[in-house]
């Protein structure tokens, strides 16, 4: 089973990749580009084949190690 | 004052504790304002007055560190200490702590960190050239050690790396004592044109404020202030968050902040630290003895629906506030925006001696400056003076041969070689680090006078501190005036860090009072006064202190062609050991690293810092170093002889054959006397004569033996090589790290 | 030799580079603003310095590959220019595609400053003239994205064409995957362009030019320049 | 109208933070992981409206300066 996980920086907290990002945009011609967030994204080859298993185990991959939850969320998607 | 209105609406006795203000600090609130606060008044109170901007349970203390010096320009009180460095040219440094953020988000914590110090540097004119960090970790086996020392490592490199100013040195220590409360402790030293130094007090009557660098967020507003009533309801969106560092444009305003400082444009410039927008303006309004006007809905924002508190109290992190010439404005306008960055101008500098902060032209806080600076909180809080441990039983010393002993120092987690963190941070970056990580001190070539260089280090014992405050504070400077002249250069000055627990109890007062005392001592004794410092208090989790850690940060000068280092240079050269107590090598084992790793306990008073001989020993060394007679040099501190030979061998991969008086013991080995320097010399007829000059000078002289071979040889009896040596002390900090 | 090097915001490595140049015996570099679309008149080397740009942000080299000075310097590279890539400018050339390949994160993900050995691949090019082919130098590198890929055909062109101008090597001058110390394939630490005017990599010859300054083993890249455009 | 662009290595293409994160797991205990992969998200506030038009100034982005074609692959979604 697949899973993904989408990590991005809490609303509030300063992405300053985002920010250099739309300035760049801006700076090519880019115009109308308003806020810019950079996230991660994670996919994961699981052996597991239970969706509520593997969410559950991947769940705890976030909380350990994937995002920081000081700063971070995170949303996990499952696909076969 | 009307006693009958105590709270503005929407305020009581809790928001005001949340806050962190006590009845008798609202008193005094109540009596400067002849009203009640409102909510922004009282947030402003709240963080003047906090311990980090108010220093009110320190300043006592921190008065009577000595601070004069013919070559001090400016002392504390302004962002950096300023020194005179010759050629018309000055130093600008200073040490700064971001302990508690560091541990609740390493990276961000620590990057953060050195970016707040580089700005106290910039802020003065002066051009960033090295960096420095003094960390402290929990025990290594301590489940949150390894996440934590990998988070501020490589939050460290991430920030300054960027920036491009080379992390050059620093310190790190393992101990349980720092388990709940890591320390971070950054130092930025900068170099400027003597006449060409910026302040921050404040002048001219109708100067514009300036406000340029990043926009405003919600970032580190003070989270006991948030949970108050007013804040509650707010949305997910409203919660504070943690400042998260932007070397880009950290490294943007450096550049734009010195082009506009070529011009005559600035008046005075503060960058925003702690306590934003609120500490910086008041703190030049206040200096200058103005009043100011600020008009907050010009402050560059990030989000949508911030409020007049958010702003004066927000954390964001690369801003800086400046008062302008009148009409240059648009010069200073036409440089930030080069640099892609934000300029407005928020307000202006009146006559009136008040704070008067406005929102889309309607008054919406109103505080009297002086009133409010002079009143700050200032403690003399009790102190019970720290009783120092008396000697430690020396059973079991003897239990392992000092082979052993030696291999098992150099892979403790205190010994072992801190090149897994060094490699991480950029050393090289500017072409000038005449001296890497890994020495005594390092060495950074001066760009403007090429012929001459900054010689700087940080260092603290703090088992020494702890077993006797004053001893371990004498001992930390002395130290760090031994590093610096270990590789020739003269020392100048120095900043501190105060970190300590608890200041509200007694017995953690005293550490503090007793660490004042002995910095004091020894700077004094050493001309090596202090130019700048931070104190960070309330190091506990759980009632449980830190050890009492003044971290010290020194700076000194020295010709690029007298640099030493410690490696040992050619096979044959005589090694001698200068400043040995009478009659041995050494012999002060008590509250070693020895005693520690090898014994398993730590006990017993720190060794006695003498300053007449630490004075008489080291001006003696930097002499012979300067006339070029050295060839390596060293000074001995945590492991004593052994491990600084060790040392010596690694740096120059080459072996040493030495002979001490009587069997070897870890005494003579392993002892921790201080002011003792091991050095060599080309060749004999050189030995005799250091020796000569030695035995004049009053300096107790030993020649050790000789280098060469490719082991470390004790009267005979192989040691190590020093490829097992290297293996022992590169292997520890990877190993742990699972690099 | 007439250079000029590029200044984007956050550069940081420009002064080191200005140094070797006048340590080398050239003539002090011009500064060309990122903004600018044309080279000063009678450019006989641009350098893309190395350091940071734009904070690495998105991609290290990714935004300042697309500024305008770029095109002017894509065109000089077209018309027999030489320019010089080190660390973050090997970066930004192979983001604007003037060099081959990418540089990706390192292998062990942290910044690495160290001093590297590295086994010169070609002494045929303006660069590389100084040093002989196998000859073993150490050279520092400071850098987090040195981690060079590029499909196998283009490996292969690389090598065929005789372009790879640095290999990391360990200490007796053996090049392998395993002491490799970012994970590059095929220990690839420098690689030239098909006309050999362009060189990018990633140590920093800049920053070993002089004796107690972390060796002199930069210098012969400077001097070669030097000699080579004079 | 906002746009999520996803970035991801090509196949082929070594991805070292995958491959540290796949080690991390399993020192973590975390049974069964294969294959990781990290990629970019980056989340775009637009002032087009229309999405087709959107869709297009996106795929412009990413061919001039989102993606490095010669390294990564991106996908764009579109979402009011
Ligand atoms: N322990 C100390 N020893 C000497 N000076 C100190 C000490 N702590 C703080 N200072 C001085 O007090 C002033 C204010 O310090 P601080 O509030 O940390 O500066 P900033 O607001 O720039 O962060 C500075 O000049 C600093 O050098
Ligand atoms: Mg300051």
């Amino acid at each position: 089973m697949k899973a993904k996980v989408t990590i991005s920086f809490k609303p509030g907290v300063l992405d300053p990749q985002g920010r250099a990002i739309s300035h760049a945009l801006a700076g090519l011609g880019f115009e109308g580009v308003g806020d810019v967030r950079q996230g991660k994204v994670i996919e994961l080859d699981l052996a597991e084949t239970d969706a509520a298993k593997a969410r559950e185990q991947v769940e705890a991959m976030c909380q350990a190690l994937l995002a920081n939850p000081v700063i971070e969320t995170y949303a996990i998607e499952l696909a076969k | 004052m009307s006693k009958t209105v105590p709270y503005a609406e929407g305020i009581d006795a809790n928001v005001v504790r949340d806050h962190g203000l006590s009845e008798s600090e609202y008193e005094t609130v109540l009596s400067i304002m002849g009203r009640a606060p409102n909510l922004l008044e009282l947030g402003i109170f709240s963080v003047m007055w906090s311990e980090h901007c108010s220093y009110k349970s320190s300043k006592k203390w921190l008065k009577t560190l000595p601070t004069q010096a013919p070559w001090v320009v400016h002392g504390p009180g302004e962002n950096a200490g300023v020194i005179d460095i010759g050629d018309d040219l000055v130093a600008v440094f200073k040490m700064e702590s971001h302990n508690h953020p560091s541990y609740i988000e390493p990276y961000q914590g620590a990057a953060t960190g050195v970016g707040g110090i580089l700005r106290d540097v910039f802020t003065m004119g002066a051009r960033p050239v090295a960096n420095l960090n003094a960390l402290r970790f929990g025990a290594p086996e301590d489940p949150n050690t390894r996440h934590l020392v990998s988070g501020v490592v490589s939050g460290i490199g991430g920030y300054g790396n960027c920036v491009g100013v080379p992390c050059v040195g620093g310190e790190v220590n393992f101990h349980p004592g720092y388990n709940g409360n890591i320390l971070v402790n950054a130092m930025t030293v900068g170099v400027a044109k003597r006449d060409r130094i910026f302040l921050s007090a404040a002048a001219g009557v109708g100067n514009p404020v300036v406000y340029v660098g990043s926009r405003t967020g919600r970032d580190g507003i003070h989270g006991a202030t948030m949970a108050s009533t007013e804040f509650n309801e707010g949305s997910e969106e409203k919660r504070p968050t943690v400042q998260v560092g932007d070397p880009f444009t950290e490294k943007l305003l450096i550049e734009a902040c010195l082009e506009l400082m070529a011009t005559d444009a600035i008046v005075s410039i503060q960058d925003m630290g702690a306590a934003g927008l609120t500490s910086s303006s008041f703190e030049m309004a206040s200096k200058g003895g103005l009043g100011v006007v600020l008009d907050l809905e010009r402050v560059p924002m990030r989000e949508d629906g911030m409020n007049p508190y958010e702003l004066m109290l927000s954390e964001s992190q690369e801003r800086m506030l400046m008062v302008l010439k009148p009409g240059r404005e648009d010069l200073a306008r036409s440089i930030f925006e080069k640099w892609e960055l934000e300029f407005a101008i928020i307000g202006h500098l009146t006559d009136t001696g008040r704070m008067e902060l406005r929102w889309h032209g309607e008054t919406v806080g109103d505080l009297p400056i002086d009133p409010l600076a002079q009143a700050s909180p200032e403690y003399d809080r009790p102190w019970q003076p720290t009783v120092p441990a008396r000697p430690a039983s020396m059973a079991g010393v003897d239990s392992i041969t000092w082979q052993e002993a030696l291999l098992k120092l150099l892979s403790s987690p205190d010994g072992a070689s801190r090149r897994w963190i060094w490699e991480q941070y950029d050393y090289l970056v500017g072409g000038n680090t005449m001296q890497r990580p890994g020495g005594d001190a390092a060495v950074v070539r001066l760009e403007d006078a090429p012929s001459k260089a900054l010689a700087m280090t940080a260092d603290c014992t703090p088992r020494y501190v702890e077993a006797d405050p004053v001893m371990g504070g004498r001992q930390a400077v002395a130290e760090v005036w031994r590093n610096l002249t270990a590789v020739g250069a003269v020392p100048l000055a120095i900043t501190d860090n105060m970190n300590f627990g608890n200041p509200e109890k007694p017995r953690i007062m005293g550490q503090f009072v007793g660490a004042c005392q002995g910095i004091r001592d020894a700077c004094l004794a050493l001309d090596f006064p202090v130019v700048s410092g931070n104190v960070s208090l309330y190091n506990e989790t759980n009632n449980q202190a830190i050890p009492p850690t003044p971290a010290i940060g020194g700076v000194g000068i020295v010709s690029c062609d007298k640099v030493v280092d410690l490696a040992f240079k050619a096979e044959g050269q005589p090694v001698l050991l200068l400043g040995a107590p009478e009659g041995a090598e050494g012999h002060w084992l008590d509250c070693s690293l020895y005693l520690r790793e090898i014994v398993g306990r730590e006990a017993g008073p720190p060794p006695v810092v003498d300053l007449a001989h630490e004075r008489r020993v080291g001006d003696l060394v930097r002499a012979l170093i300067s006339e070029g007679v050295v060839t390596a040099c060293h000074d001995l501190s945590d492991g004593g002889l052994l491990m600084g030979l060790a040392d010596m061998a690694l740096a120059g991969n080459m072996g040493v054959r030495i002979h001490l008086e009587g069997t070897p013991s870890a005494f003579a080995l392993f002892g921790e006397d201080q002011g003792r320097y091991v050095l060599t010399v080309a060749n004999e007829a050189e030995a005799t004569a250091v020796i000569e000059r030695a035995v004049a000078t009053g300096v107790s002289v030993r020649k050790l033996g000789i280098t060469g071979g490719t082991e470390l040889m004790v009267n005979g009896e192989e040691g190590p090589t020093v490829a097992a040596l290297r293996e022992a002390h590169e292997g520890w900090l990877p190993a742990y790290m699972g690099a | 030799m007439k250079t000029a090097i590029l200044l984007f915001p956050g550069t940081n490595r420009e002064q080191d580079i200005i140094k070797a140049v006048t340590v080398a015996g050239g003539k002090r570099p011009s500064v060309v603003w990122h903004r600018d679309t044309a080279l000063p008149e009678g450019t006989d080397l641009v350098v893309v310095a190395g350091g940071y740009s734009y904070g690495d942000y998105l991609r290290p080299g990714a935004m300042a590959a697309r500024s305008p000075v770029l095109n002017a310097v894509r065109t000089f590279a077209a018309d027999g220019g030489c320019v010089l890539g080190v660390c973050n400018g090997f970066q930004i050339l192979t983001e604007a595609g003037i060099l081959p390949g990418a540089l990706v994160r390192n292998r062990g993900l942290q910044f690495i400053c160290r001093d590297v050995n590295l086994v010169v691949g070609t002494e045929k090019s303006p660069f590389t003239g100084g040093y002989r082919k196998g000859q073993k130098i150490r050279l520092p590198v400071a850098h987090q994205d040195g981690n060079y890929t590029a499909d196998a055909e283009t490996l292969k062109r690389l090598e065929d064409e005789d372009r790879i101008a640095f290999r990391y090597a360990d200490a007796n001058g053996v090049v392998s995957d395993e002491t490799c110390l970012n994970g590059s394939l095929r220990s690839i630490a420098g690689v030239l362009s098909e006309n050999r005017r362009v060189l990018g990599l990633m140590p920093h010859p800049e920053n070993s030019i002089e004796a107690g300054f972390g060796g002199t083993d930069g210098l012969p890249l400077f001097k070669s320049l030097l000699e080579t455009l004079s």
